[in-house]
């Protein structure tokens, strides 16, 4: 018998002002002792409202409306609360995504370790037993005497992590364990977690959007789109050969950016709306093997090639069919999709006169705290150049000084020293490092932003002609029809076609994808020279990141524009970027054309950075 | 140290608000129009009776007049407060205002201090209750139940209780802190003539009392019982009630307990409006007495009192807040 | 004066959010998105209806009214009576016909110093929150000024001072003591707005201060405001019942507080008037109940915690 | 909810078991004193605030008790309402020329503390007023040059002006033991609170602010008039309404307050014992600036007289509680004698409209096309007429009188200022039209002076001392001055009347009500309490009315 059994589940959302909404809808699954599973799927398909229904944490308006979750022979779903909370953490724990809060703020962490241990009538020396489970996650006993607000979020998702093994459980749930954390913190939390479990054997369910890194860890992945699961199966054969279009798009998306030929797909189109009623497959919208009868049987879960799927062209075999195991997996998995591959770089791109120049740059932040004063060079010595057409990725992890050459390009904030020159189209020279007032409008004109959350950088009250409405009548002295209609043109060449249909719309009615376009054509309205991309695909699903990338590869090139692309990502750095500046610790540490960079990586900070990505390929490769 | 730095800061905001209110104390009746000493006179005279001009003058000198100017004045009014010297009352003459609120202080002091006690412990524990019970039968009463009698206009309730229990009923005194036969003192008959005049005041400001707590209470904890470490410590097996009280109500608590630090603070002032319906001798009423009569010492002195009283409070408040909330240590607040 | 805190979201609030919802909800409607999600809320609801009856009795006093409030003509002390629902005053002036119009005053004190006291909070909480530097240091000194200095004292000795008792001198005095807090809570939010890359955006668009304030910033900041003014309107209302059951408001307007104080200087409880005693009591709870239930509609918007599910 | 429930029910439980044990008891059977005397009445309140603090000083006014009324003793006592000179401490007093008073101290008297009562202790208490201008409330070392004592029972006093004027001020001051007073370092600033050594008819037995308690002397000069052994004051509330209440239950054999529908909240609820009698007081009256137009105008003015609906107002606004006033300035019936015979209805102008609108307009004031009455330049009439806000029957009087004149075209805003801002506005002459008090004393002079002579007066912006209206007429000025320095009564009732037909002819104010002196007390323990049919004394007059007092039943009334 396994160790969990998900019987037909279903979980509704039944909020009281708007429809109710099946998040989950009869799901099953099982997983055996000691089985790592993931679970794949972007925002909103419902993996996180299947993971609390399977700990019985769903809080109104969410309820189970179906199903059963039966753990070690115990149905969940209606055993009575001290049952339950006998066998919670027990048996069954949990790491939850947000590291930030999931530690009583108010209490120290000795005292989440005791009330873990009293709560199960635990015996012994809470202090010792702590200390060996923080040492499991490779944290000093010292931790133990600290406030959650004094870790940092690394340090509180492995005591999390420790937290979740105190009782040695049978089960381990985690939800996006990792999300939010550095890449290089992430890789070394997930190594931990991986050795920890050969060590203790525990059985894990992994949440997680990030495909990568599931694929890697999992040994059996299921994937779940709108609320079903609609592929499970081992993560080898899952590599190899993914069966349903979905998971396919899914692996299309990933690649390894140190191969010479890097290719990556999405997913057009957005994930259905649940609390409507749909007929057939609910991702016959977006899939390119569509057939008739997808748009009205809805597919079963049925048994196919060692695993499940629910799709009905690949249950009546007539998926086209791809043979893995190589190292450009990806290339031809995602081939059924759109595609962007490297971009071609203009000829002269090297040779053009920079538009941009960032010459020996420093930026100390002074901080005072009551009496004493420190200060953090958050930048030195930098120095770049953005020309016309090309696209320069600077690379780094979090911290290390990249939001602040941003702000510092853009006027945002002054170098502590060091310059900042920008030439225009008719050779003025501008030194940016000291514009103000009307000239410091003006250089804005010619140097515009993509943000890295298009949830934020659209006032949520506001339409999208109001949006485009502003930059046009400030640069371009553009008021009313004229401006709409050049807003219309904007939309349109961001791909948001018909612009007609998006013009009065309010941010909340747009996919994350189309609002990105819509605060990429913002940017384009008062037709600038530089663009400065803050991480502008990482809130965005992994699906439809390509897409973004494509769409900014495009404008570089159509456009002539210099584009400094920030990132943490070097996949995508390695997709859209002509050159690469490897930014550790406020210094330049590398830099060089993308694919010598990449490929070839000398610096040693640059290759930890390369490790990190999880590579779920070279995994299939190995076996 | 970042604590340091946020004490520091509190401190000065503290001595700042402090020297406005001595500030704002000593201009307010400087700008006003009219004479006190016209003013006790007519007072006296009542308003149908013509007054005496030479009644006027006398009381003129027996005031005195403040020397030099304006800016000698205030030198020597923060001269003074600083001594603790705020002069005598006009209306008490010759009794100094210390010794007038020495009287007043405890009145207020005993009934809103054990009031307020009392109104904290019970709103919260309610607050706490119908967090825990949410969306049930407890907590809507005690929601909505709380919200109507909370609005109903306090003065208006103790008029009421004052027709009900002391007139109609006769079951209670109408008014005073004590009645006219027994001499103010430890003595029992004393201490029980006070206590049963302060039964319908107490009642009026227990009525009304715990309503922000509770409500405040409810609130905060509805939040904390949201949060991921709540839910991670049901997750972890905890029992209901340790959720609920170490992860619900020791972080909603926090808010509260600063709130009522500051509301003991607020006790200095005494309960203007009860204070006057029960004509309970308390700081409240004195106040409302001294602004009425103009007996500026009196209520530059009441006002500066109550000030303070929340300014340290606050500040107390704020320590506290640091204490008890490890996170405010490292972030400022505000 | 322990009238509860107003129910104001915590600083950081989702008020975005409700904006978002508002706006979606009013799609298909012409009535206002804010007021559709209100109306939704079924305590909400009764407070609208119950502050709706209210405004139309001040509307419709002088209709309602059977006869002029200040006309004594009428025997008095009375009970009530067919002719005098609620009897009359010791001035022989009838008590129903005060009771309506004393609506009137109580929804243009709550109006005007609503209004009056959010502006205040708005003006100085926006420009601390969105200038910064020394000015927010000079603003935030004197919000805090404005929270710790004692209300009702200070209330009692502005309005004793004055030298012209009015109505308006009520409605100053209640907006002066009243605005800190909802300004210290808008600066707040305007700390968490301004860091919005939205509003960075803006700036990118070319946009001026005062335009981003107005147009990006502030509408983002309807509920709160909404419910700030609701707050202070509530304290209002209260603050002039009180400071009229002194006898400090204005004796020529007719309004609950000064018919509380009235009854209780015309020797209503010697001659056993209740109903003179308890209906402009009575009437001012449900006034500020009214409020109270539409603001615990807004708080459950604005802070999803708080949601009824 | 349970536990506010339950606290509040411990409360009240505790609280009525304490009831029950008569912890509070402070009743006592009422029932005959000592030797047929009463045993104790209970009175109002006694002053000192609403915090009271022992304070025996009698010329501390505003922060004494009200026992110092009994406890200290003046050389007269006057008849307030008849106006008549009762000897007191001085049994005989002689003008030996306009300006030397001599006075003849009665003997036996005593200190309470047993000291004899002499001369010596008059001139103390003089000079010592005279050191201390704080303490010289009456003003009279305005009118004194030297207080001399000839011999133990003679006390002269020199005036530096014909000194006829201030004789009832002595009336008012209290004289104060040597022997006490001379040993206190600061008499301004003395409370006087530990057994206050008086001459008086009663002594400090106990207090505590709620309750101010007296007691007999039994060495009392006049002890056999004296037939109660102890009065209670009690501490009134600031609404009063508990005390009318307190009123109407009859624990109170006498009181001094407002009452709302006095006749069914005492009166009718013992008609046998609860009396009450209210004699008129000063004159409430219509002031106008006569610096300014129309109302520099006398025939404005008097055109202005049959306006005001003074019956109206007395019924509405003072509850019928009160009498018209005459326009004569003097109080009628009470100071009749001082009225001119010919002046019709004793100068108690009737309400006509229609006279008023015709007096006007032939006047020079007619009404426009609008109705609107117009001034001598042609233009609308309009001004203001202010009322402290606060004081609730003025602002029902100002209804009325608004009203009334804008019955006759004018337009009139009605303002309530605080009363301080009233009183300085009428002080420095800042108004237009609003109202004031004056007369209802004993003193002539007084009662003409204070309002209409020139020297009371200030020009517009500057404090006035109490001509508020600015009434400046040479031929008023003398005859105040004649009131002045008249000893005898035939040439003050001469100035007096010339003052009368100033008033009416000339009318510098308009005169509409009587403020009444609150007055209410039962007999079922004491009877020979002043009223209507025994006007021996007004109801402030405690000497008077404490040795006229007899115990109910014993055959006096």
């Amino acid at each position: 018998m396994a160790l969990l059994e998900v019987d037909h589940l279903s979980v509704t959302y039944t909020p009281r002002d708007q429809p109710a909404n099946r998040a989950v809808h009869d799901v099953s699954f099982h997983i055996s002792e000691g089985e790592f599973v993931g679970l794949l799927g972007e925002s909103g398909c419902g993996k996180s409202t299947l993971g609390n229904a399977v700990l019985r944490l769903l809080s109104p308006p969410a309820r189970i409306t179906g199903g059963r979750v039966t753990f070690d022979g115990v149905d969940l779903t209606t055993a009575d609360e001290e049952k339950l909370r006998e066998l919670r953490w027990v048996d069954l724990s949990t790491v939850f995504q947000s590291s930030m809060n999931s530690l009583n703020p108010v209490i120290r962490v000795h005292a989440q370790f005791a009330d873990t241990f009293a709560a199960h009538k635990v015996p012994g020396d809470v202090t010792e037993r702590a200390t060996e489970l923080l040492e499991l996650v490779a944290l000093d006993r010292r931790v133990l005497r600290a406030y959650p607000h004094e870790l940092s979020g690394g340090m509180k998702q492995r005591v999390a992590l420790a937290l979740a093994l105190a009782l040695r459980p049978k089960l381990v749930l985690l939800d996006e364990p990792t999300t939010g954390l550095d890449v290089v913190v992430q890789r070394g939390i997930l190594t931990r977690l991986a050795e920890l479990r050969r060590e203790l054997g525990f059985a894990v369910l992994f949440i997680s959007h990030d495909l990568g890194t599931v694929l890697e860890m999992a040994d059996r992945v299921m994937v779940m789109y709108g609320g079903e699961i609609v592929e499970d199966r081992r993560a080898a054969d899952m590599l190899r050969e993914p069966r349903h279009p979905y998971s396919r798009g899914l692996l299309g998306s990933y690649a390894d950016p140190r191969l010479p030929d890097v290719r990556v797909s999405y997913i057009p189109g957005r994930p259905p709306d649940l609390s409507r009623p749909h007929t057939g497959c609910l991702f016959a919208a977006r899939c390119p093997h569509v057939e008739d009868a997808c748009r009205t049987t809805h597919p079963d879960l049925l048994p196919d090639r060692h695993g499940l799927v629910r799709c009905l062209v690949a249950q009546s075999d007539r998926l086209p069919v791809v043979t893995l195991g190589s190292a450009d997996a990806a290339t031809t998995l995602g081939s059924h999709f759109p595609a962007t591959g490297t971009l071609d770089r203009p000829a002269d791109a090297a040779e053009a006169a920079p538009v941009l120049t960032v010459t020996g740059v420093s930026k100390r932040y002074t901080t005072r705290r009551g009496l004493r004063t420190s200060s953090v060079e958050a930048v030195r010595d930098v120095s770049f150049a953005l020309r016309p057409g090309v696209v320069t990725a600077l690379v780094g992890q979090s911290g290390s000084g990249k939001s602040t050459l941003a702000r510092i390009v853009t006027a945002v904030e002054r170098p502590t020293s060091g310059e900042v020159r920008f030439t225009g189209d008719d050779g003025t020279d501008v030194r940016v490092d000291r514009l103000r007032g009307a000239a410091l409008r003006d250089y804005r004109r010619h140097v515009q932003m993509v943000f890295q959350d298009p949830f934020s950088a659209l006032n949520p009250t506001r339409t999208v002609a109001y949006a485009l409405s502003r930059p046009l009548a400030n640069f371009a002295g553009l008021r009313g029809a004229a401006a709409r209609e050049r807003a219309a043109q904007l939309l349109e060449s961001v791909g948001l076609a018909p612009a007609g249909q998006f013009l009065d719309k309010l941010p909340h009615q747009l996919s994350g994808g189309q609002r990105q376009r819509v605060v990429t054509a913002r940017a384009l309205a008062p037709d600038p020279r530089v663009l400065i991309a803050d991480e502008p695909i990482s809130m965005l699903d992994v699906s439809i990141r390509a897409e973004i990338l494509e769409l900014l590869g495009d404008l570089v090139r159509d456009r002539r524009l210099a584009m400094l692309y920030i990132t943490h990502d070097l996949l995508s750095a390695r997709l859209l970027a002509d050159e690469v500046l490897v930014l550790n610790q406020g210094v330049l540490v590398e830099r060089g054309p993308t694919r010598e960079v990449i490929g070839a990586a000398r610096d040693e900070y640059t290759r930890l950075l390369l490790d990190s990505i999880p590579n779920p390929f070279a995994k299939a490769a190995a076996g | 140290m970042a604590p340091v730095a946020y004490f520091v800061r509190r401190f000065l905001f503290f001595l700042g608000t402090l020297w406005a209110a001595v500030t704002l104390n000593f201009l307010i009746p400087r700008l006003q129009p009219g004479d006190p000493a016209e003013a006790i006179v007519s007072r006296l005279a009542g308003q149908s009776e013509s007054i005496d001009p030479a009644q006027v003058q006398a009381i003129r000198v027996m005031l005195g007049t403040p020397d030099g100017n304006l800016f000698d004045q205030y030198v020597q009014y923060l001269g003074a407060v600083l001594h603790g010297d705020f002069g005598i009352s006009y209306t008490y003459f010759p009794y100094s205002v210390t010794h007038m609120i020495g009287q007043a202080l405890p009145w207020t002091v005993i009934l809103v201090g054990v009031t307020q006690i009392i109104s904290f412990v019970v709103g919260t524990l309610l607050g706490t209750w119908a967090a825990y019970r949410r969306n049930s039968r407890v907590d809507s009463v005690i929601t909505l139940g709380s919200t109507f009698l909370g609005t109903l206009p306090f003065f208006w309730l103790a008029l009421l209780l004052v027709y009900v229990f002391a007139i109609t009923l006769r079951w209670f005194p109408e008014r005073g802190g004590y009645g006219g036969g027994s001499s103010p003192g430890w003595n029992w008959l004393f201490i029980s003539d006070a206590f049963q005049h302060s039964v319908l005041p107490a009642v009026a400001l227990l009525i009304t009392g715990p309503i922000g707590w509770i409500i405040g209470m409810r609130n905060n904890m509805v939040q904390s019982l949201g949060e991921d470490h709540t839910r991670l410590a049901v997750a972890r097996g905890l029992p209901r009630r340790r959720v609920a009280i170490t992860y619900g109500a020791r972080i909603a608590i926090l808010p509260n307990v600063t709130g009522f630090a500051i509301a003991l603070g607020g006790i200095l002032g005494g309960t203007v409006l009860v204070e006057t319906v029960f004509n309970y001798p308390g700081m409240g009423r004195l106040l409302l007495e001294s602004v009425s009569s103009r007996d500026y010492p009196l209520m530059q002195a009441i006002f500066l009192f109550t000030t303070i009283g929340v300014l340290v409070a606050n500040f107390l408040a704020d320590l506290l807040y640091g204490f008890l909330d490890p996170r405010v240590r490292k972030v400022e607040s505000v | 004066m322990s009238t509860p805190a107003p129910a104001v979201p915590a600083p950081g609030a989702d008020t975005e959010g409700v904006q978002a919802a508002a706006t979606a909800v009013a799609r298909g409607t012409r009535l206002p998105g804010w007021f559709v999600i209100l109306w939704r809320n079924r305590k909400c609801r009764i407070g609208i209806l119950m502050l709706a009856a209210f405004v139309l009795v001040a509307v419709f006093a002088p209709l309602i009214a059977p006869y002029d409030p200040r006309d004594d003509a009428f025997p008095t002390s009375l009970g009530p009576t067919a002719d005098h629902w609620l009897g009359t005053t010791a001035q022989g002036e009838d008590v129903f016909s005060q009771l309506v119009v004393g609506a009137r005053t109580s929804l243009v004190v709550g109006l005007a110093a609503g209004v009056l006291s959010t502006l205040i909070g708005l003006v100085v909480g926006l420009t601390a929150g969105f200038v910064g530097g020394w000015v927010d240091e000079v603003l935030s000194f004197l919000i805090n000024l404005g929270l710790v200095v004692p209300a009702l004292p200070l209330m009692v000795t502005l309005a004793a001072y004055a030298p012209v008792r009015g109505l308006w001198l009520i409605i100053i005095v209640i907006s002066v003591t009243g605005w800190a807090y909802g300004a210290r809570i808008k600066r707040s939010q305007i700390i968490t707005l301004r860091t919005r890359d939205y509003i960075t955006a803006a700036r990118f668009a070319g946009d001026r201060t005062a335009r981003i304030i107005a147009r990006e910033i502030v509408p983002n900041m309807t509920s709160l405001i909404v419910v700030g003014f609701m707050g202070a309107a509530l304290g209002a209302i209260g603050g002039e019942a009180g400071l009229a059951f002194l006898g400090l408001g204005d004796p020529l307007t007719v309004s609950w507080g000064t018919m509380l104080n009235q009854a209780s200087l015309g020797g209503a409880m010697l001659t056993g008037q209740w109903a003179w005693l308890i209906a402009p009591g009575l009437a001012l709870s449900l006034l500020i109940t009214s409020f109270t239930l539409i603001n615990f509609g807004i708080d459950a918007l604005s802070n999803p915690h708080l949601r009824e599910d | 909810m349970k536990r506010p429930r339950l606290a509040r029910i411990a409360a009240v439980a505790v609280a009525v078991a304490l009831a029950a044990s008569g912890c509070t008891g402070t009743e006592q059977e009422s029932g005959p004193g000592t030797e047929g005397r009463i045993a104790y009445l209970d009175y109002g309140d006694f002053g000192g605030g609403s915090n009271p603090q022992a304070n025996y000083n009698p010329y501390l006014d505003a922060s004494r008790l009200g026992a110092t009324e009994y406890v200290f003793e003046q050389l007269i006592t006057y008849d307030n309402y008849g106006c008549q000179a009762k000897p007191w401490l001085a049994t005989e007093w002689n003008w030996t020329d306009p300006r030397t008073l001599v006075w003849k101290l009665r003997s036996g008297v005593k200190w309470n503390d047993g000291k004899p009562f002499s001369a010596d202790d008059v001139t103390f208490t003089f000079d010592m007023l005279k050191q201390h201008k704080a303490l010289d409330t009456k003003g009279i070392w305005r009118y004194l040059s030297a207080v001399e004592a000839t011999d133990p029972q003679t006390v002269t006093m020199r005036f530096t002006q014909p000194g006829a004027a201030a004789f009832t001020l002595f009336s008012e001051i209290k004289i104060v033991p040597k022997h006490v007073w001379s040993t206190v370092p600061d008499p301004v600033t003395f409370p006087n609170a530990e057994k206050p050594v008086g001459t008086g008819p009663f002594t400090v037995k106990a207090f505590n602010p709620q309750q101010l308690t007296l007691a007999r002397n039994p060495d009392y000069w006049q002890a056999d008039k004296v037939m109660v052994d102890e009065l209670r004051f009690h501490k009134a509330d600031g609404g009063g309404q508990i005390d009318q209440l307190k009123l109407s239950r009859g624990e109170y054999d006498t009181n001094a307050m407002f009452v709302p529908d006095i006749k069914k909240a005492y009166v009718d609820r013992d008609p046998e014992h609860n009396k009450y009698w209210y004699p008129s007081g000063g004159s409430i009256s219509v002031y106008m600036n006569l610096t300014k137009a129309p109302f520099n105008d006398t025939a404005f003015r008097k055109a202005l007289l049959p306006a005001f609906n003074r019956q109206e107002i007395v019924d509405k606004a003072q509850l019928g509680y009160v009498k018209p006033a005459s326009q004569t300035g003097l109080v009628v019936p009470g100071q009749a004698d001082w009225l001119p015979k010919d002046i019709p209805n004793q100068g108690v102008i009737a309400y006509d409209q229609a006279k008023a609108d015709a007096d006007l307009t032939a006047a020079g004031y007619p009404r426009n096309g609008d109705g609107k009455r117009v001034g001598k330049d042609g233009k609308p009439i309009q001004f203001s007429f202010r009322v402290p806000g606060s004081w609730t029957d003025w602002v029902q009087a100002q209804r009325i009188i608004v009203a009334n004149l804008t019955a006759l075209g004018f337009t009139v805003r009605a303002e309530t200022p605080t009363p301080e801002a009233y009183e300085n506005d009428r002080a420095i002459g800042n108004y237009d039209m609003l109202l004031g008090v004056h007369g209802g004393s004993c003193n002539m002079f007084r009662n003409f002076q204070e309002p209409l002579a020139s020297d009371q007066s200030a020009p517009i912006g500057k404090k006035a001392v109490s001509n508020f209206v600015r009434w400046n007429d040479p031929r008023t000025d003398q005859l105040i001055d004649t009131l002045r320095t008249a000893t005898d009564e035939a040439a003050q009732k001469a100035a007096v009347a010339d003052l009368t037909k100033v008033m009416m002819e000339q009318v510098p104010m308009i005169p509409l009500w009587y403020g009444a002196k609150w007055f209410q007390y039962r007999t079922t323990k004491a009877v020979g309490w002043p009223n209507e049919e025994n006007p021996y004394a007004a109801p402030s007059d405690n000497l008077l009315i404490i040795t006229n007092l007899k115990p109910a039943g014993a055959g006096a009334k």
